[in-house]
């Protein structure tokens, strides 16, 4: 195992002082402006978040053993995938990898002392808990029930439920992704170390970037979008309403402008993490670097393009269907290349199975499969058979899931020493790698087959016809929450007990390796100079 | 930390993060003009819903618009234009290194224009819908000539109030924002070296100028006056 | 031992149990799981691939010693530019295949049957042009072209037979359609496919399909109605439609004989074709269809009428339509 | 342009900020006096190119974007092709509607298209 090699042979000698003991108490930091410090104050609250929304997934799969429901009223559990959906999209996978690996890592892998401005990174997290417990506050106090999509009609004259409450905590985390955004795309352009060129920066880098540029177009949209839906349902004006020459349609369109694009928010950090691992773990600069970074690109730009295929079947113009569809096929192909670029960065490789790169290999699985069931989608006949079935429902946790929380904890597991100076068990954290993997399949997959066979999502009570494909995901899914539940123990456990780490336990090139784990609080005791990304073959400091 | 002070002393408004002055500046130049952008995929949603409206309800939206004043429209227009102009002089004041009392002057013309803006349309243009009655969800009446137009008629007011609100609430932003800048320079801050404050805040408010230069189009001018 | 007997046991059954396909029950069916299996086999086929590869490559370059040194990366532009153009062509494919079977699924036949479907919260309400109605039932004949002619009363709903493997959302305000022809008899699920409120997922019924006679009679059989025309032509007295709209075309708005399938140029310019939408704007919001010959005096009979009342209006203008044009043969 | 510039910001001369008030304020009056002349679908065309010029002066002379990089260029450009983005695709939609009941081809967009206008 190459974590036992834990010494400090590259990077400048452990001073004892770094970004976590070097002031104490809860003012340090709740006032920190350190984007390492915001990083890790990003990691409790999305994890706590992933928690509220993991535990409403386990209610809803304990429900739906039954086919009359075993648990809850309808209206219940309507509420329960609602703030699941939005409490797993907006408070979770859409910050968790850039707010939290993305804050720590990018000034450090650019070689900056911080982000361009770090109070309104500050900002950002203050803007994110507001709307975070104004969302769970409206959740608490009675809940929303219209789905994370928010369709009016329904949404804005029929619910009965607290939607303009959660609309403005949406609305408010919006901001906080905005802010972020707008940091990294500066941090990025104009604090980078002498000699770190545009095609020597890290690919995770290069995803971070393409997902600022989404948050920034994106976001604003959806804010606007939600702000008409709450004067919609408090004045009663009529923009989404047929009665009085609305387009319930229109909102549609504004909603997915940013949502179809915000998916790609969900994935391409995840895709950076894995382009990170894979090279670290295959000691080898990752294939078709520049193909890597540009796809990034594309699929940002691409991504803007598609959204109209959430639409096929709401009585979208057929024309415009072929259009969106079209496009929906041209996004597949960037991460095709991806893909492939990954695996081929293998070819002669020196493979080593940590705990990451397990998670690793479980991504690119795991996301060809919900990419590739993402072209049933796109493909307008299969998507109108599809469309609003539990298909959907699993060709999304496979993307999401499979992709990106996957790649999420490999990317927990890899710079875990660098963030708190500890080594995590790695035999547990195998053991819970495979769990995940095993116990995602099991949830998911049957929901492929049920979603063909015609099961609807959003339902409360379902024909009797599909309860085994039905109780064969909710036992699946008990795998999971096992699964999850492991390194969250082990994690905290090495906060006290792990072993140290060292600067650079994985052998892995890049600058964050190069100064001591856990950093000092300005990274870099001398200002570095870059000559070579990913330089794991050629001279110059290898691990021993 | 130790990077700033072997610079030598800190210039004034550095911040520790940067290398120099030069990268402040254009980072926090490039940050606001990123800002600008998402403001105008924020305004561009009104527009885009607006658009698609405006071709579903013509008539409608012809009719809600005769029943906007143009001169008040024009008017702010003026008003607005010769702000962005005061704040160009205000920025151009401290890059040449003015005393700081001309660059105040041009900074409180400037608060004094925005102000007469919202003025204007928050006693003469809002008070005269009201009492019209077409503000939607307080005191909107149908007309009869409208006939059918009527829903459509509603929905154009209910945009005209909510872009022009919008934008109203983007002036009032301005103006605090203007406030901090006139203590900021009585206070010597500024120096033909370090003004990017001021830049920056100009770039917002011009952006603000433009915003209305289109709702005047689109919101007062549409279908012809003849 | 016994333990693990049973489980296996289980495992039999339930495998016996999970079921991997819906009947395929409509015209429309074949076309659609001949495509669904194209995808599953490119599916299977890159997922097979990409986990082999790294499974092979994993163990064939495991790390055997610490200190190995693997050679540079280097790039092959021919190898990134086959797995850039093997997919895109392989999307071309299936975009054209999905696209075209898409385009012929969303045109019904000229000599289709007409049925009206209304959603609301929650259930089907589905009306057949000779008069009978149904709640959360639809009986048709087999064999036979059926189009639904769709609205909602208040949110979007979506009407989904996935043995027919069709499915089109029902908006209020608009008309949607939807069509089919069931290739066999048999009874099969409908289901409300786009979340609406509390019991979307009790909004569901059944698709009767039925021998042509056997439909029939099931028509003969039930509690005897007016066809929707006639109820039409009711409303239209009760409503005073008549006082303007007469038949010989000198009241004050447009005969509206033989006015069905006609394009029309309105007043804005523009030329559409009198069809179900035109029709129900008419009634509901007049003046945005306004005729270029007459005064805009057609009141708006918004709130007056019911989606089903606007949808026998239709009817009958529609049957209006039809007569006219016998007569003139 | 010019990298210097990009250090201290460039001055630019009062004459012609003044100009471009001055071409600000006559575009207002005339943009203002066309809407009163009956140009038919013109009128909104008129309209929105002054709207255009004068947000292109505003942009190039009082945001000094004349004497800016390419960068910040380029992020404008950005903002308005995306903008360009989301209101042809939604229309893409909205305008092609009729076509579904009415497929009677391509020329059912044309009052649509003199509409826009
Ligand atoms: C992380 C999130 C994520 C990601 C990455 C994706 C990726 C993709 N998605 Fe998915 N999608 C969602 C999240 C995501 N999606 C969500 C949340 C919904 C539902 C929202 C709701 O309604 O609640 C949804 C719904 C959704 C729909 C709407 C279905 C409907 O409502 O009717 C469609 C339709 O086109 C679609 C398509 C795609 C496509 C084409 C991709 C592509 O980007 C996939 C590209 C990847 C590959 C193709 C795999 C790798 C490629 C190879 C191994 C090579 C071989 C490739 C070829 C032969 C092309 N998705
Ligand atoms: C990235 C986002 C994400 C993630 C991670 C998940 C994770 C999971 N999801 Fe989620 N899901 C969505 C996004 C996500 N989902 C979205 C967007 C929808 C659509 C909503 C809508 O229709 O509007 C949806 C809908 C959805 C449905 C469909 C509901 C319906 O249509 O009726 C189902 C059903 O099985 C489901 C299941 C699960 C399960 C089992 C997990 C599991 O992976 C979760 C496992 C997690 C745990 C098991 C938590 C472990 C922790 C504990 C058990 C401790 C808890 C205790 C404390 C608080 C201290 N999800
Ligand atoms: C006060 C007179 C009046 C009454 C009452 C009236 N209409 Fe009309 N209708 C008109 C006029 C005038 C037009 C043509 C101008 C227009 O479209 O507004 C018209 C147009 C129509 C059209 C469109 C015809 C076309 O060729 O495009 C339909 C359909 C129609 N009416 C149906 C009805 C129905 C159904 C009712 C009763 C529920 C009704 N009308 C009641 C005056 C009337
Ligand atoms: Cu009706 Cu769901
Ligand atoms: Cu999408």
């Amino acid at each position: 195992m190459s974590t036992a090699t834990a010494g400090a042979h590259d990077g400048p000698p452990e001073s004892g002082v770094n970004y976590l003991n070097a002031s104490y108490g809860i003012k340090s930091w709740l006032l920190t402006t350190d984007h390492k410090r915001i990083g890790l104050l990003y990691l409790v609250s999305v994890t706590f978040m992933f928690l509220v929304g993991g535990l409403a997934a386990v209610v809803m799969r304990l429900h739906l053993v039954e086919p009359q429901g075993a648990l809850l009223e309808p209206e219940t559990y309507n509420k329960f995938f609602t703030m699941h959906g939005i409490i797993m999209v907006f408070f979770f996978t859409i910050p968790a990898v850039p707010a939290t690996l993305g804050n720590f890592l990018i000034p450090i892998m650019i070689g900056a002392r911080d982000v361009a401005f770090p109070k309104l990174n500050l900002l950002s997290w203050y803007v994110f808990i507001v709307g975070a417990i104004i969302t769970l506050g409206a959740i608490l106090s009675g809940g929303v029930d219209t789905g994370w999509t928010f369709y009016p009609p329904y949404s804005s004259l029929y619910s009965q439920s607290h939607v303009a409450a959660v609309a403005i905590g949406v609305f408010i985390t919006g901001f906080s992704s905005i802010l972020t955004g707008l940091n990294f795309i500066v941090t990025i352009h104009k604090m980078r170390a002498p000699g770190m060129t545009w095609f020597r920066m890290p690919l995770f880098i290069w995803a971070s970037y393409a997902t600022s540029l989404i948050a920034v177009l994106g976001t604003p949209v959806v804010a606007i979008t939600i702000v008409l839906l709450g004067l919609e349902r408090l004045l009663h004006v009529g923009i989404f309403d047929p009665a009085v020459g609305g387009d319930p349609l229109l909102f549609q369109h504004m909603f997915w402008f940013y949502s179809h694009p915000a998916v790609y928010i969900m994935i391409l950090p995840p895709m950076g993490v894995v382009s990170e691992l894979i090279t670290a773990f295959s000691r080898k600069r990752v294939f078709g670097y520049s193909f890597v970074a540009m796809s990034s690109l594309a699929i940002a730009v691409i991504s803007f393009v598609v959204w109209g295929h959430h639409m096929f079947v709401t009585g979208q113009s057929i024309y415009a269907g072929l259009v969106f569809s079209v496009l929906s096929f041209m996004v597949a192909i960037p991460s095709a290349i991806k893909i492939f670029n990954w695996t081929a960065t293998l070819y002669k490789g020196s493979i080593s199975y940590e705990a990451p790169m397990l998670y690793a290999m479980g991504f690119i699985g795991l996301f060809t499969m919900g990419g590739l069931t993402g072209l049933f989608l796109a493909a307008l006949a299969t998507d109108v058979h599809l469309n609003g079935t539990y298909f959907i429902v699993a060709h999304f946790h496979y993307v999401m899931v499979g992709g990106a929380v996957i790649a999420y904890l490999g990317g927990i597991h890899f710079w875990w020493p660098k963030i708190t100076g500890r080594l995590y068990p790695e035999r547990w954290a195998r053991l819970a790698a495979l769990l995940v993997f095993v116990g995602f399949n099991l949830t998911f997959f049957p929901q492929f087959l049920m979603g063909y066979m015609g099961m609807p999502r959003r339902y409360a009570v379902y024909p009797a016809e599909f309860q085994v494909l039905n109780v064969l995901s909710s036992a699946g899914a008990s795998v999971l929450g096992v699964g999850y539940f492991i390194p969250l123990i082990y994690l905290i456990w090495s906060l006290r007990y792990g072993k140290p780490a060292g600067p650079n336990p994985w052998g892995a090139k890049g600058l964050e390796w190069t100064i001591a784990s856990p950093p000092p609080t300005e990274n870099f005791l001398t200002p570095p100079v870059v000559e070579e990304a990913y330089n794991y073959s050629g001279t110059g400091g290898s691990h021993d | 930390m130790t990077e700033a002070a072997a610079h030598g002393a800190h210039p004034p408004g550095f911040a520790h993060q940067f290398e120099d002055m030069q990268q402040q500046r254009e980072a926090g130049n490039l940050g606001m003009w990123v800002f600008l952008v998402t403001e105008i995929l924020f305004f561009g949603g009104m527009f885009t819903a607006y658009i698609v409206y405006r071709l579903l309800h013509y008539e409608s939206f012809v009719t809600g618009s005769h029943l906007l004043e143009v001169k008040f429209g024009a008017t702010n227009t003026y008003v607005l234009i010769c702000s962005s102009l005061t704040m160009a002089l205000a920025i151009r004041s401290a890059q040449t290194g003015k005393r700081k009392g001309q660059i105040i002057f041009w900074l409180i013309l400037t608060m004094i224009f925005g102000a007469l803006f919202l003025g204007l349309k928050f006693t003469f243009e809002w008070r005269h819908d009201y009492i019209e009655h077409i503000v939607p969800g307080f005191g909107f009446q149908y007309r009869p000539e409208w006939g059918s137009l009527g829903p459509g008629v509603q929905m154009f007011m209910c945009f005209y109030f909510f872009m022009t609100g919008m934008h109203a609430v983007h002036m009032i932003v301005g103006l605090g924002i203007l406030t901090v800048l006139v203590i900021m320079t009585a206070r010597n801050k500024f120096s033909p070296g370090y003004y990017a404050p001021l830049e920056i805040s100009g770039l917002y408010w011009h952006f603000v100028d433009i915003v209305w230069i289109f709702l005047f189009a689109l919101l007062y001018l549409i279908g012809g006056r003849y | 031992m016994g333990l693990i007997q049973s489980g296996f046991n289980c495992m039999g059954v339930a495998w016996a149990t999970i079921p991997f396909q819906p009947p395929a029950a409509s015209s429309i069916a074949e076309g659609i799981d001949k495509l669904y299996l194209f995808l599953t086999g490119i599916t299977l086929f890159f997922t097979v691939l990409v986990f082999s590869i790294v499974f092979y490559f994993m163990v064939k370059y495991r790390r055997r010693e610490e200190h190995e040194r693997p050679a540079e990366t280097r790039t092959y532009l021919a190898l990134e530019l086959t797995w850039t153009i093997v997919p895109s062509l392989i999307c071309v494919v299936i975009f054209v295949w999905s696209a075209s079977l898409y385009v012929q699924n969303s045109r019904p036949p000229a000599a289709s049957m007409e049925m009206f479907v209304i959603g609301k919260q929650w259930m089907w309400h589905i009306q057949h042009p000779e008069g009978p109605r149904e709640i959360n039932a639809l009986h048709v004949p087999v064999g036979v072209p059926v189009k639904l002619t769709m609205t909602s009363q208040d949110v979007i709903h979506d009407f989904y037979i996935p043995a027919f493997r069709v499915k089109k959302d029902a908006l209020p305000g608009r008309y949607t359609s939807l069509w089919f022809q069931a290739t066999q008899t048999g009874t099969f699920h409908f289901f409300c496919a786009q979340y609406c409120g509390t019991s979307h997922s009790e909004m569901i019924g059944w698709v009767y399909v039925m021998s042509p006679s056997d439909y029939a009679a099931w028509l003969a059989a039930g509690e005897k109605t007016d066809s929707m025309a006639q109820q039409g032509a009711r409303l239209f007295d009760h409503l005073g439609c008549g006082s303007c709209h007469v038949a010989e075309g000198n009241g004050r708005g447009p005969s509206l004989a033989g006015v069905y399938g006609k394009p029309e140029k309105l007043q804005s310019g523009e030329t559409r074709v009198v069809d179900e939408g035109l029709i129900r704007q008419a009634i509901m919001v007049p003046n945005s269809v306004q005729l270029p010959n007459y005064a805009p005096i057609m009141p708006t009979y918004q709130g007056q009428v019911n989606e089903e009342q606007v949808l026998q209006l239709v009817a009958y203008v529609k049957s209006l339509g039809s007569q006219e044009r016998k007569n003139g043969k | 342009m010019s990298e210097h510039s990009e250090h201290t910001g460039h001055v630019v001369p009062v004459r012609t900020y003044l100009l471009v008030f001055f071409a600000l304020m006559a575009g207002t009056a005339l943009t203002t006096a066309v809407a009163y002349i009956d140009l038919g679908r013109w009128n909104t065309v008129v309209a929105l190119a002054i709207a255009f010029t004068k947000m292109c002066l505003v942009i190039l002379f009082f945001m000094h974007v004349k004497y800016a990089t390419g960068l910040t260029r380029v992020v404008i450009l950005c903002g308005f092709f995306w903008l360009a983005i989301m209101i042809t695709l939604t229309l893409s939609d909205e305008l092609t509607r009729v076509w579904e009941i009415n497929p009677s081809g391509w020329s059912a967009l044309l009052p649509f298209a003199s509409r826009l206008l």
